[in-house]
């Protein structure tokens, strides 16, 4: 058989700089999934980006050869002209970008994006493309997919957007899907179903797939192949479980030693005092209005309801749940991005017995004041990064806004926080579209720490980075938390990682918090369906022991068929109630 | 004389009967023209005169270039009767005019003292449809005069003292119609009308009265309403507002040639509101028959191209009437007293006569066709005299410096600029309408001679309405406009518009103001000069003899030589005409003047035709 | 259902800008000296007419121009009555122009269908060479095809529009034998609508438009390429391209919609620029449309028309600012018009 | 080198350490400020880098206009009426003369109504080099009179030709140069500051803010400037020089002009307003000046950069349409605009053609900008190079 894809000695570079990727060859064949694993910046995004030729502008294909054996006959990719690659993407090959925030068109409906493929190469009018997309919708996992159809991609919570991206990508049913961290944004169980579906795919049409992920379980249960990067070059490559299991090369190895696991509990923890706390949420719900009415009666979206969290000083609230369950939202509602609807209110303990501050009834100064001592990384880094800034300004301006240091110390600071996040100095002078995902998630989580602040609101701070820096940066945090008394809140859909890092955690379902308790408690006695459920579908990075997608990918299935105790029915959620001390599940008495 | 023939545009009218036969259209007693007393050929009826205007306004051109007056200047500039078949003067202060037997309207309904009548009655003296009563030129040495219609042929004006201004009024090139068509009028009028049925056209109108009503449907002179009928040659076929106006020959117009055919010989004029910028274009491309207006000396040179290019036209060049093509006309009644006293000052103005270079700006503007010199008659007037024309008007800067330094403005600043008896510089501000650039070169010129005064020229262009709002306000302090519009006065032209009787005379806007609101506006003349110009004018008035009077203008124009009231620059520059090459009796030298002259009027554009109006008509 | 709300509170709006508007207009068309009768007697005296000036004297009462300022606005806009009774601009009643002697309602009738079908071929053409221009200079930047489109446009920009008009005329005239002028064959003027009548009025069209159109083409081009330039790189559009959307497509669908911001902003300006756009180029090529109207009202303070020229004007101007405040909501879903984090 | 193990699989044999490199380059190229940074991506421009050398020399040869240009602009050579351009030639039958021209002399064409020139084609007449002239201002202040060529007597150097009253069309140029290439560009300047100004504040701030700065765009819009402009015209004091009432116009030109930029600059941030990286800026404490003009501001900056470029022609030309209304500027300044006004008639385009040479400094003057414009456009550019 020969291989649909055949990736030979790739060389790509930037300018007069050395290549960024360098002598990169593996083999794809129809059927199969080659997973591309290894460090943030490695130059994974590239290669794939390579196949379809949609390169950067600066960037240039230095040499190699991409050869694509589909039905069509073999084509060699790089010297097919621009109309033969037309017929290609999309229809063919196609891709799922690593980030669907900014790569969905923002004055589109996510219907229309996607429904473009059908109509473009499977010749479908309107009517039919709207059937096949909300079916596609469906299986992503979309609850709504109407509602999907019409959003646009500003109204969508960041999983649901990488869910439409994959739709799109699918939807054409592609002889080969190249997927870049196709699931960084879902919870475990959207994640399962999502990957799922790439297997049925697979089955049905013998569709190959080029995954790229930093997940281990991921690749463990997905994988038939695996390419390890690093700094541009291939470290090793083999058959998954060979690699997998026993890793040769120096890298692979301390790559995968880095990989967190959720921990075998012995016993719960004790619970959470909660006497210091910095942040008080009490109460929070906020609804949204859906543009996509235009003359048309408005619609409301209910992102989170009744929300109270506290955050403790010097402590980790870590919020986990599903995707577009209103873990962003109330991110941003706790650092007064957003406003809460009546009734709710958000409080700020600057600490030293001073009074609390309400984040939504600030006076300038207070504002400014808190906003120096509040930070958040925001869950998609590319567009919180200002386009048109170099890093190094970037770096700079919070330092620069609220007047600290010289001009030379600012810098100088700014050079130290891309050290702490493993970056090069050297990337002062870039523009925020140079880097690589996982870098530009670095980046963010530099800015948000040169203020040194009090309290720290990461959402989703990890997902794009390779197990190895993400430890290094969850060190850093823990580090920093230690030293300084910083306070997260810590938004994941890992839960190793959250299991590692947190205090405390909230399980959120449907905008409401279903579950409390420590990490210790929640994994040693999961009371609630949706968290058992949760905890049952984080795959682990071993291939001997591969989760049921199928299975897993229920969930816990919809509010209304759990268990009498827990069921609810549309928002009419029962009361959040504390089972033991500092354990709190939503269920009837 | 020749029988009557039938005119050829009509003809088929005549024969379906909707029209009389030409014997019965025209008068009983026609004006016959004398066409090889002056020199013209005989020609053929027909054909179309295509020619252009810059204003839907302009429609009254045709009023101007028809030229049918009760009397009319000759080509002489001598007045003779034109619609009228005879004009009595008794003593110089009784008109008695007697009208042609059959003469018609253009509609076809008699034109008899009725129409005078009802001019004089129902629209003069009506308060409504004139509140200001009965017209200036009504009243003489404070006397109204009276009208009297004792038959259907004769109308009677009388004053009780001599009236000189009356006829050369009536020749006028925007003369005061005297008659209305009655027949057609009294159908607005309230005193006559049907009430409901007028109410009912007052509101079709939109307009608020019938007064407002009548106003509207009488336009003599504007020449906008077809249904009005007319006396001129020519009459408007075509709806207001319509950028091409056509006008149809006059079935019932007075004159005939001696061979009998009736004129005008040419059937149609078809007149185009184009843009004044495109004139030139337009007749380069051939599209004018016969062209003036809208056309400039610098248009010359690419009107001569277009013919030697092989254009169906020919350029020739007529003096301009007016009395000075550019003058400079310092403001007397300036606010500001220190330079009041200064332009005042003959000297000053000698001073900046002398300081102009006239042959440096006839050569660069004119080729040096135009004639340099001060404002006075034009040598083709019989009051012309080389020494008024020439006084003043050479450049000779010694001269002028001598003349400021006598006055005592030797001060001068770093520039070598002039200083005022108060110490300011003499910047001096000429206005101007913005309309000629030949005005703007040609001060261009003057600034940098009066630099060698010591006189420093700002120009300032203005938009006319705004010029005149601020001459007459006497916040300018000195305007360009042309010279008199009349510069070629006859003994019998009356002298008045050289005294401070008017303000559209720039130099002396509020004594003008002072004369025309009987001393309720403006100031008097306290100088000696412009008091002896208002007396001599009025001592014209009541001589009667041709010796008398040439004396008054000739003292007139003497104390304007002296004076120098407005700097002339030159005079009688060359207007371009295109003619068509087949357009036959257009004179080669002429005088381009409204006033007296109506434009072509005097050149009596009905007894212009074609060589081969056939092949006119056909293209 | 916002939009539908929003609509109608900008209606609102709209009529209490339009009554500021009126003040303004009014005044400002006051504010040269004279007024136009007495300038019209000046000339008349100027040009020894003696018989308009009664006509003048008549207008001046009927029209009621010996009142104070105030008044006549008032008996204007039609808050209190004229002389002969109500008649300002709420009832209807337009005015009369003492220039055309014609009610303001017929002038500006008449010329206005000429108006708007000139402005609106220049629109059309302003559109149809700026757009693929614009979108075609961005994509190709920096090339050949981008240079020479620049370059054209800008010699279309630089050369005054007179100069251009004759230049065209003459020579289109020559080699061509383009019509010099005017709207339309003067034979076809008051005639009912022909074929020959639509040929004729074609032949005349394509040189203002040409000149009309030039200096906005080459405006909108530039300005459409530069905001290409900013939207070419962005990643939806490589999303887009990685889907196999054609260019011509693709360029259409997603960078132009974006880049189209600004324009949709300025859409609003398209409406009055209809009416009193190209004025002075109408009024040197001699077009009989309001332009011109305009420009002889306000140099001779015909009052009445210009007013009303200028309230229509303004009105479409609110009009078209509202019609484009909605195009931008309905153009870009994130765009909301209230204040910031309410 | 081959990595392929026995079990088909791939292990890179290259020595691996496992270490960041950290090394950072050198300290004088980090510290190089963003101006720097765009100066280096502008300078590979190399169209932009020659339209913007050129600009500078046209600006440098401002002051200068009078020396370089061989006669003062209102110099009339009453004899050279309408004299088309003359060359300058080296060589004279064969001989090397150095630069020289050719005498000319006018004669009166009374029947196509021209003047025709002859030119002597015997009498070469070497050009003078640093001599005296006209008296002229350097720097505007400082007198003097030697002019860098002029023509030896008895003969005239009309590069360009003259005009009607005999002014050469080339000094002209020069000096027209001085008004026309300064007071636009202060309309401009005005209207842009008005225009970002407002429209920044009405898209950034919204609500009240917006309301309150659209009302004014739409009461400025619907006055017409037309009648502004007439009452203008007789407002302005009848002492002003020229260039103070031209100068007082430009910027009352900008004051109307600026609604039509506020609405587009406050479209855009209408939209930009709403991306996640203000929301961060603000987040961080940014105050709306900074949040607009850091962040804002560079997200529309082409926009602006090619409305800049193309308001240029507009301010140059403008006064052409001015002197319709009788605002325009006026001898004896000189500016391109006078100069083309002049020339708007039949006569100067099939003619005498040389009167409407000003276009070309007017064209090339504004493709410079627009080359500048693009070039710093495309250095502003993070996606370029
Ligand atoms: N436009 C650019 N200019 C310069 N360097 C770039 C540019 N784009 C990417 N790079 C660099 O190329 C390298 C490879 O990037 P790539 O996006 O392929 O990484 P990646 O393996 O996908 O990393 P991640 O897992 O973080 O997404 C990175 O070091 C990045 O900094
Ligand atoms: N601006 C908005 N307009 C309308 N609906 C919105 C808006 N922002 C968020 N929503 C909706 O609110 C819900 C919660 O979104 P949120 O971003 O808080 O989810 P999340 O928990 O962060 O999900 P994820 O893990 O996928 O990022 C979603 O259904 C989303 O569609
Ligand atoms: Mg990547
Ligand atoms: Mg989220």
């Amino acid at each position: 058989m020969t291989p649909l894809l055949q990736v030979d000695a790739l060389k790509i570079g930037f300018g007069t700089a050395p290549a960024v990727v360098e002598d990169v060859s593996f083999d794809v064949m129809p059927g199969e999934t080659l997973a591309l694993v290894g460090e943030s910046g490695s130059g994974k995004t590239l290669t794939c980006r390579s196949v379809l030729r949609i390169l950067p502008e600066a960037a240039q294909l230095r040499s190699g050869s991409i050869r694509f054996d589909g039905t069509n006959g073999p084509q060699d990719l790089f010297n097919l002209s621009e109309r033969a690659m037309r017929k290609i993407r999309g229809d063919r090959i196609s891709m799922i970008f690593q980030e669907p925030m900014r790569s969905l068109s923002p004055l589109h409906r996510l219907g229309n994006q996607v429904a473009e493929v059908l109509r473009l190469h499977r010749n479908m009018n309107r009517a039919q493309s709207k059937k096949v997309v909300l079916e596609q919708f469906d299986r992503v996992g979309f609850v709504d997919p109407e509602r999907a159809w019409r959003s646009y991609p500003f109204e969508m919570s960041g999983g649901m957007r990488q869910r439409a991206m994959i739709a799109m990508a699918m939807v054409a049913k592609p002889e080969l899907l190249i997927a870049d961290e196709p699931t960084t944004a879902l919870d475990v169980t959207t994640q399962a179903q999502v990957l799922g579906l790439i297997n049925e795919l697979q089955r049905e049409t013998g569709m190959a797939v080029i995954l790229v992920t930093h997940d281990l379980g991921v690749v463990a249960n997905m994988a038939q192949k695996v390419v390890v990067m690093n700094k541009g070059r291939v470290m090793e490559s083999g058959s998954a479980a060979d690699v997998l299991g026993s890793p040769a090369h120096g890298y692979t190895q301390k790559l995968f030693n880095a990989a967190p696991m959720i921990p075998e509990v012995a016993t719960p923890a004790r619970a959470m005092e909660h006497d210091d706390i910095i942040m008080d949420l009490r109460n929070v719900t906020k609804t949204f209005t859906m543009r996509a009415g235009g003359w048309r009666k408005p619609v409301t979206v209910t992102a989170c309801k009744d929300v109270n969290l506290q955050v403790v000083r010097g402590k980790t609230l870590a919020v986990v749940g599903e995707s577009g369950s209103g873990k962003t939202t109330c991110a941003r509602v706790a650092l007064g991005a957003e406003v809460p609807d009546e009734g709710g209110e958000v409080l700020f303990y600057p600490g030293d017995g001073a009074d609390p501050l309400p984040v939504h009834g600030m006076t300038p100064m207070q504002r400014t004041a808190f906003q120096r001592q509040a930070q958040m990384v925001f869950q998609d880094p590319y567009s919180s990064l200002s386009p048109r800034m170099r890093i190094g300004a970037t770096l700079t301006e919070p330092l620069d806004i609220h007047g600290i240091g010289t001009r030379a110390e600012r810098r100088e600071k700014a050079e130290e926080m891309l050290g702490w996040v493993g970056l090069n100095p050297e990337m002062l002078k870039r523009y925020p579209h140079a880097f690589s995902g996982g870098q530009r998630q670095r980046l963010s989580i530099a800015r948000a720490l040169t203020l040194d602040p009090k309290l720290l609101i990461c959402d989703e701070p990890t997902s794009a980075l390779d197990v190895s820096v993400q430890d290094q940066i969850l060190s850093l945090l823990e580090d920093i938390r230690d030293r300084a008394d910083l306070s997260y809140l810590f938004i994941s859909h890992d839960l190793a990682v959250v299991a590692r890092i947190a205090d405390e955690v909230a399980v959120m379902r449907a905008g409401v918090i279903v579950e409390q308790a420590p990490p210790d408690t929640l994994f040693y006695n999961p009371q609630h369906p949706y968290t058992q459920a949760l905890i049952a579908a984080q795959p682990e990075p071993d291939i001997s022991r591969p989760i049921d997608l199928d299975l897993v990918a229920k969930g816990a299935g919809a509010p209304t068929t759990w268990p009498e105790m827990f069921r609810f029915d549309a928002l009419e959620a029962p009361a959040l109630r504390e089972l033991e001390p500092g354990h709190l599940v939503r269920c009837h008495a | 004389a020749s029988p009557l023939q039938e005119t050829t545009f009509w003809a088929q009218e005549v024969q379906q009967g909707n029209l009389p036969p030409v014997h019965d259209r025209i008068p009983v007693d026609p004006l016959v023209v004398d066409l090889e007393e002056k020199g013209r050929t005989f020609g053929k009826q027909g054909g179309t005169l295509r020619t252009f205007v810059s204003r839907s306004k302009d429609v009254r051109q045709m009023v101007v270039y028809g030229y049918a007056r009760l009397v009319g200047y000759d080509s002489n500039y001598s007045l003779y009767p034109d619609i009228l078949r005879e004009i009595e003067v008794v003593e110089g202060r009784k008109f008695i005019m007697h009208l042609r037997e059959g003469h018609k309207w253009s509609d076809g309904a008699p034109f008899t003292s009725e129409d005078f009548r009802y001019w004089w009655e129902g629209v003069i003296n009506n308060p409504l449809i004139t509140p200001s009563g009965p017209p200036d030129f009504m009243y003489f040495d404070g006397y109204l005069g009276s009208v009297t219609f004792p038959d259907p042929q004769t109308v009677i004006f009388e004053w009780p003292n001599p009236n000189p201004n009356f006829l050369p009024l009536l020749a006028q090139a925007a003369p005061p119609f005297i008659y209305r068509p009655a027949h057609y009028l009294k159908q607005f009028h309230g005193e006559y009308a049907d009430p409901d049925a007028l109410a009912k056209e007052v509101r079709r109108a939109r307009v608020k009265s019938w007064a407002a009503l009548h106003n509207k449907r009488d336009n003599m002179y504007k020449f906008d309403n077809p249904d009005q009928p007319t006396l001129q040659p020519w009459i408007n076929a075509s709806p207001t507002g319509s950028s091409r106006q056509l006008f149809v020959r006059n079935p019932y117009y007075h004159r005939i040639d001696a061979r009998g055919v009736q004129l005008p010989y040419i059937d149609v004029v078809e007149m185009q509101i184009v843009s004044g910028g495109l004139v030139a274009a337009k007749a380069n491309a051939g599209e004018a028959d016969l062209q003036a207006r809208g056309l400039d000396f610098p248009d010359i040179s690419i009107l001569k191209k277009g013919e030697a290019d092989g254009g169906n036209y020919r350029t020739v060049l007529w003096g301009n009437g007016a009395a000075s093509q550019i003058a400079i006309y310092p403001n007397l009644n300036f606010a500001d007293p220190v330079w009041r006293d200064v332009m005042r000052d003959v000297r000053f103005r000698r001073a900046l006569s002398y300081g102009i270079d006239r042959r440096m700006i006839n050569r660069a503007l004119y080729f040096g066709l135009a004639k340099e010199g001060a404002m006075t008659a034009l040598s083709s007037s019989p009051l012309y005299n080389p020494a008024y024309h020439f006084a003043s008007a050479v450049y000779y800067p010694a001269k002028a410096n001598a003349l400021l330094d006598e006055m005592g403005l030797t001060e001068r600043d770093s520039r070598g600029i002039r200083l005022l008896p108060d110490g300011r510089p003499m910047e001096f501000v000429v206005e101007t309408a913005g309309e000629r650039q030949e005005v703007e070169n040609a001060l261009a010129i003057v600034s940098d001679t009066w630099l060698e005064i010591g006189v420093k020229l700002v120009m300032r262009p203005l938009d006319r309405n705004i010029l005149r709002n601020r001459v007459y306000a006497g916040v300018s302090m000195a305007a360009v406009w042309f010279g008199w519009d009349n510069g070629l006065p006859t003994l019998n032209t009356s002298p008045l518009y050289l005294a401070p009787t008017n303000q559209e005379f720039f130099s002396w806007p509020k004594w003008g103001q002072h004369y025309q609101s009987a001393g309720e506006l403006g100031e008097a003349p306290q100088d000696d000069a412009p008091n002896r110009l208002l007396a001599m004018a009025d001592g014209w008035s009541h001589a009667y003899d041709d010796k008398t009077r040439e004396i008054f203008w000739r003292e007139m124009l003497r104390i304007h030589a002296e004076q120098v009231y407005a700097i002339g620059i030159l005079s009688e520059a060359p207007q371009p005409v295109v003619i068509n090459k087949n357009l036959r009796n257009v004179p080669d030298t002429g005088i381009w003047a409204f006033d007296p002259g109506a434009h072509f009027g005097v050149h009596r554009i009905d007894e212009f035709y074609y060589e081969n109006p056939h092949q006119q008509v056909s293209q | 259902m916002m939009l539908l709300r929003y609509a109608v509170y900008r209606t609102f709006t709209m009529l209490l800008t339009l009554w500021v508007v009126s003040i303004l207009v009014f005044a400002i068309i006051n504010l040269p000296p004279g007024d136009y009768l007495s300038n019209q007697i000046a000339e008349l005296r100027a040009t020894g007419q003696a018989e308009g000036v009664a006509k003048a004297e008549f207008l001046r009462k009927e029209y009621a121009l010996d009142k104070p300022l105030y008044q006549q606005y008032l008996i204007w806009v039609g808050f209190i009555p004229g002389p002969l009774g109500f008649s300002g601009l709420i009832q209807g009643d337009f005015g009369w122009s003492f220039e055309f002697d014609r009610p303001v309602g017929d002038i500006v009738g008449d010329a206005l269908w000429l108006t708007v079908l000139v402005n609106l071929s220049a629109v059309l053409f302003v559109y149809a060479v700026a757009l693929p221009l614009g979108v075609l200079a961005a994509a190709k930047s920096e090339t050949w095809a981008d240079y020479t489109a620049g370059f054209v446009g800008y010699l279309g920009l630089a050369t005054p529009n007179f100069l251009l008009a004759l230049i065209l005329f003459y020579y289109g005239h020559k080699y061509f034998n383009l019509p010099i002028g005017g709207l339309m064959s003067p034979e076809f003027e008051g005639q009912p609508m022909s074929w020959d009548k639509v040929k004729s009025i074609l032949l005349h069209l394509i040189v203002p438009t040409f000149v009309i159109g030039t200096s906005g083409a080459a405006a909108m081009m530039q300005r459409l390429r530069a905001n290409m330039l900013d939207e070419l790189s962005k990643p939806y559009v490589e999303t887009a391209k990685a889907k196999g959307l054609a260019p011509a497509k693709l360029l259409a669908k997603y960078p132009l919609r974006m880049a189209f911001n600004p324009f949709v902003a300025d859409i609003g300006n398209l409406l009055p620029s209809m009416i009193s756009g190209s004025v002075l180029v109408s009024v040197v090529l001699g077009l009989q449309t309001i332009g011109p109207a305009l420009l002889t009202a306000l140099k001779s303070q015909d009052q009445f028309l210009a007013g009303f020229i200028l309230m229509f004007v303004a009105l479409l101007t609110l009009i078209g600012t509202m019609i484009s405040d909605i195009l931008l909501v309905l153009l870009d879903p994130r765009i909301r018009y209230g204040g910031r984090g309410a | 080198m081959s990595g392929i193990q026995p079990d088909n699989r791939f292990v890179d044999t290259a020595p691996w350490v496992d270490e960041v490199d950290a090394s950072a380059p050198e300290r004088s190229e980090m510290d190089a400020s963003a101006w720097r940074l765009t100066w280096r991506k502008f300078k590979r421009h190399k169209l932009a880098l020659v339209s913007g050398i050129f600009l500078l020399v046209c600006y440098l040869i401002l002051p200068i206009a009078g020396f370089i240009a061989p006669y003062t602009p209102n110099e009339r050579s009453a004899d050279y009426l309408y004299a088309p351009p003359q060359s300058i030639n080296l060589w004279h039958e064969g001989k090397f003369v150095g630069p020289y021209i050719y005498p000319i002399t006018a004669k009166a064409d009374l029947e196509s109504f021209r003047w025709t020139y002859t030119t002597n084609e015997e009498n070469p007449m070497p050009l003078e080099f640093f001599c005296e002239g006209n008296s002229y201002n350097l720097f505007g202040f400082i007198p003097s009179d030697t002019h860098l060529f002029c023509a030896p007597a008895g003969a005239t150097v009309f590069l360009w030709g003259s005009d009607r009253l005999g002014r050469d069309v080339f000094s002209r140029i020069l000096y027209g140069a001085q008004l026309s290439l300064t007071v636009g560009l202060i309309g401009i300047s005005v209207s842009f500051l008005l225009g970002i100004t407002f429209g920044a504040l009405a898209g950034y701030f919204g609500g009240r803010t917006d309301w309150i700065v659209n009302r004014v765009i739409e009461i400025l819009r619907s006055l017409p400037e037309l009648p502004l402009w007439l009452a203008l015209s007789a407002a302005v004091p009848s002492n002003w020089g020229p260039v103070a009432v031209f100068f007082i116009i430009s910027i009352i030109l900008g004051i109307l002009d600026w609604p039509g930029l506020a609405r587009a600059v406050r479209s855009k941030f209408l939209s930009l307003r709403e991306e996640e990286f203000v929301k961060a800026a603000e987040m961080m404490g940014a105050k709306p000046g900074r949040v607009i003009r850091k962040h804002l501001l560079p997200n529309f900056s082409s926009h602006l950069i090619a409305s800049a470029t193309l308001s240029i022609p507009a301010m140059i030309l403008g006064e052409t349409a001015l002197s319709f209304l009788g605002l325009g500027l006026r001898a004896p300044a000189v500016s391109w605009g006078v100069m083309l006004n002049d020339a708007q008639n039949l006569a100067s385009i099939e003619i005498y053609w040389w009167t409407a040479i000003p276009m070309l400094p007017i064209i090339v003057v504004v493709l410079a900008f627009n080359f500048l414009g693009d070039g710093l456009r495309a250095s502003l550019d993070p996606y370029k190079g």
